[in-house]
């Protein structure tokens, strides 16, 4: 098909607050959240439908606007990917071990690395977390209240960004495995496990001013 | 029980790391259990086999099959790892629980406690696996997906960026530093030592004023109150009263093995 | 200006070869000749009508198709760069010696320059401490009751806003870096490694008023 048309009219520009939002948007490093926009857009913009009318002129094009990691991001097309793939350098794959770990850790999270090896029932191999920190896709979330004050794991915005995904609460099949009861599974006494959450929970953190752990 | 108890196209290092090249001439017939990290996944396997929803597994007939399963690889001489061991042990303890009556007042968990304890650990660990492969299968930032590919330029005037960094980097950079400062300050403790001249120098000094049998290691007391010097005061007195003996200025004396050594000198 | 029309229908899907060549210039790294895109659209597209047709209708958009270093790649529309000056840089790296700096000043803090030296085994240079002033992430803490009265250095609370941490004490310490195998083996007596705190100590003294704005 033909796209050349010279006699085609020229587009209709959009609001000025569009065009500002599509391009605060493209540059930013890391997605952009509503806040983020609202801040930097004239005072009074509905940022949520400007959002939206970006959204719907994107949709059938090559680029679109993606929520990820509670934030906006211009991503390509999903179904581009066979014809995109090679573009760029494929990023190193992560191995089986790595993967369950990964998946652990964002649907138990926070956990700790005793309960990782819990539930995989074997010793994580030294290295397997290190690189999914190092890949930015876990973090350090604080210590549990429990005797050893163990590190506790979770998932940052770059594994949502990474996987697509909004928040950890849209992990695929998480509401299925609550419902089963897989996710607050049975643990060593004294541990308990909650659905997933990236904010804080009872029983961890937040440390007493002054509070020292001191060896 | 179906088939036999090695799945036939695998080979698992972990389960394997202990037979290294001095392995058993036996075990020519290389066992392949690829794949499986652990005994847990093992048992997961086994039960996938036997077709049927994970909650209505028969835990006694996935215990027969990890059992039998050891019990091949140890009829191969294969060494398994400790942790498969270990899940042996436990494993053939659940099944004398399920098969026997519970002793009376018998203070532990019930024999169906346990067995739905390892059923839900399967479960768990069945169900994060198809959370993993769920979460493998989203389309992937970098593979399925793009982001704007190039940096674009800086606007001009434009003010610093914030300083990033991150807590991984953060924690890499302090054990790097430790690590290598640990490498660069590699210190040994002085060994202190008694030499055998100094053992002559000394028991000489000792023994001549003593005519009558004495225990060496009465001489030795001053000596030997350092922990760490005394292996070395032993070996050295030892020696040097042997060298003393053969060249006849002293006597020495043993009751029996290991009972003190006696000395006295040759000319009394 | 409004820009939610619910009744809105829904834009016309460009042809995939356009939609392709988008998502092509998007995410490449660099910008894309001609050649380049030839090269990965279906044979017999004519690129450069294509591209007239994109740069056609991204022209009154916030993002605009540009002609750069013989190639073509998306811009922000140049109007706009006013509004963006300053929007969300890309973060700046710390060199190897600042972070290591700052792990330090975070391990061992309330901590001198003197002994700050004497963990690493190198001069830190002045340079390196006041980056870490400037990042935000060091402060000044007090003096130390020795003689010369040397100034301490701790961490802010940017610090343990910017690395997401509760408390210094939730940095990992050596049994979890060991965990993570970022430490193998054992360290030598003569090499601390500490489990930080960053409660006030015994031998050191506060700032005097206005001593924080001297240095």
């Amino acid at each position: 098909m033909s796209v050349a048309r010279p006699a085609r009219p020229p587009e209709p520009a959009p609001p000025d607050s569009v065009r500002l939002a599509e391009a605060l948007i493209f540059c930013a490093p890391a997605p952009m959240t509503e806040a983020d926009l609202a801040a930097r857009l004239p005072p009074g913009t509905d940022v949520p439908a400007l959002l939206a009318e970006i959204a719907r002129t994107y949709a059938p094009r090559g680029i679109t606007l993606a929520r990820v990691a509670g934030g906006y991001a211009f991503r390509t097309a999903p179904d581009l990917a066979p014809c995109l793939r090679g573009a760029s350098p494929e990023p190193r794959k992560l191995s089986r071990a790595a993967l369950e770990t990964l998946a652990i850790v964002a649907y138990h999270q926070p956990v700790t690395r005793a309960e990782i090896e819990e539930i995989r029932g074997v010793t994580t191999s030294k290295g397997s977390l290190d690189l999914l920190l190092e890949t930015g896709w876990v973090r350090l979330r604080g210590r549990r209240r429990t005797p050893g004050r163990p590190v506790t794991y979770g998932t940052t915005p770059a594994f949502l960004d990474h996987f697509g995904l909004d928040a950890v609460s849209d992990l695929p099949g998480l509401d299925e495995l609550k419902g089963l009861g897989l996710i607050e599974g049975r643990l060593p006494a004294g541990v308990r496990l909650r659905q997933p959450s990236d904010t804080a929970v009872p029983d961890e953190d937040p440390l007493a001013p002054g509070e020292d752990a001191a060896d | 029980m179906p088939g036999s108890p090695l799945p036939p196209d695998v080979t698992d290092r972990d389960a394997f790391e202990e037979a290294g090249p001095e392995a058993p001439e036996g075990a020519a017939f290389v066992v392949d259990v690829d794949g499986f990290e652990g005994p847990l996944d093992l048992l997961l396997e086994l039960a996938r086999r036997q077709k049927v929803d994970l909650a209505r597994i028969s835990i006694l007939a996935l215990v027969e099959q990890y059992l039998a399963f050891v019990e091949e690889a140890r009829r191969l001489r294969l060494e398994l790892a400790g942790d498969y061991l270990v899940m042996a042990a436990w494993l053939a303890y659940l099944k004398s629980r399920l098969l026997l009556p519970a002793p009376p007042r018998d203070p532990g968990p019930a024999a169906g406690d346990l067995a739905e304890a390892l059923a839900s650990r399967l479960r768990r660990l069945e169900a994060i696996r198809a959370a993993a492969a769920m979460l493998a299968g989203r389309a992937q930032l970098g593979r399925d997906v793009f982001g704007r590919g190039a940096t674009l330029p800086e606007p001009a005037s434009a003010a610093p960026g914030p300083f990033g960094a991150t807590l991984h980097e953060l924690i890499a950079a302090y054990a790097r530093q430790r690590q290598e400062r640990a490498r660069a300050q590699v210190t040994l403790p002085p060994r202190s030592v008694w030499s055998l001249v100094d053992a002559r120098a000394a028991l000489g000094r000792l023994i001549g004023r003593r005519d009558d049998w004495t225990d060496l290691d009465s001489y030795l007391a001053q000596y030997l109150a350092d922990p760490k010097r005394r292996a070395t005061v032993r070996a050295s007195s030892l020696s040097a009263v042997l060298e003393l003996a053969r060249e006849g200025q002293i006597l020495l004396r043993q009751e029996r093995p290991f009972a003190p050594i006696q000395i006295r000198t040759a000319g009394a």
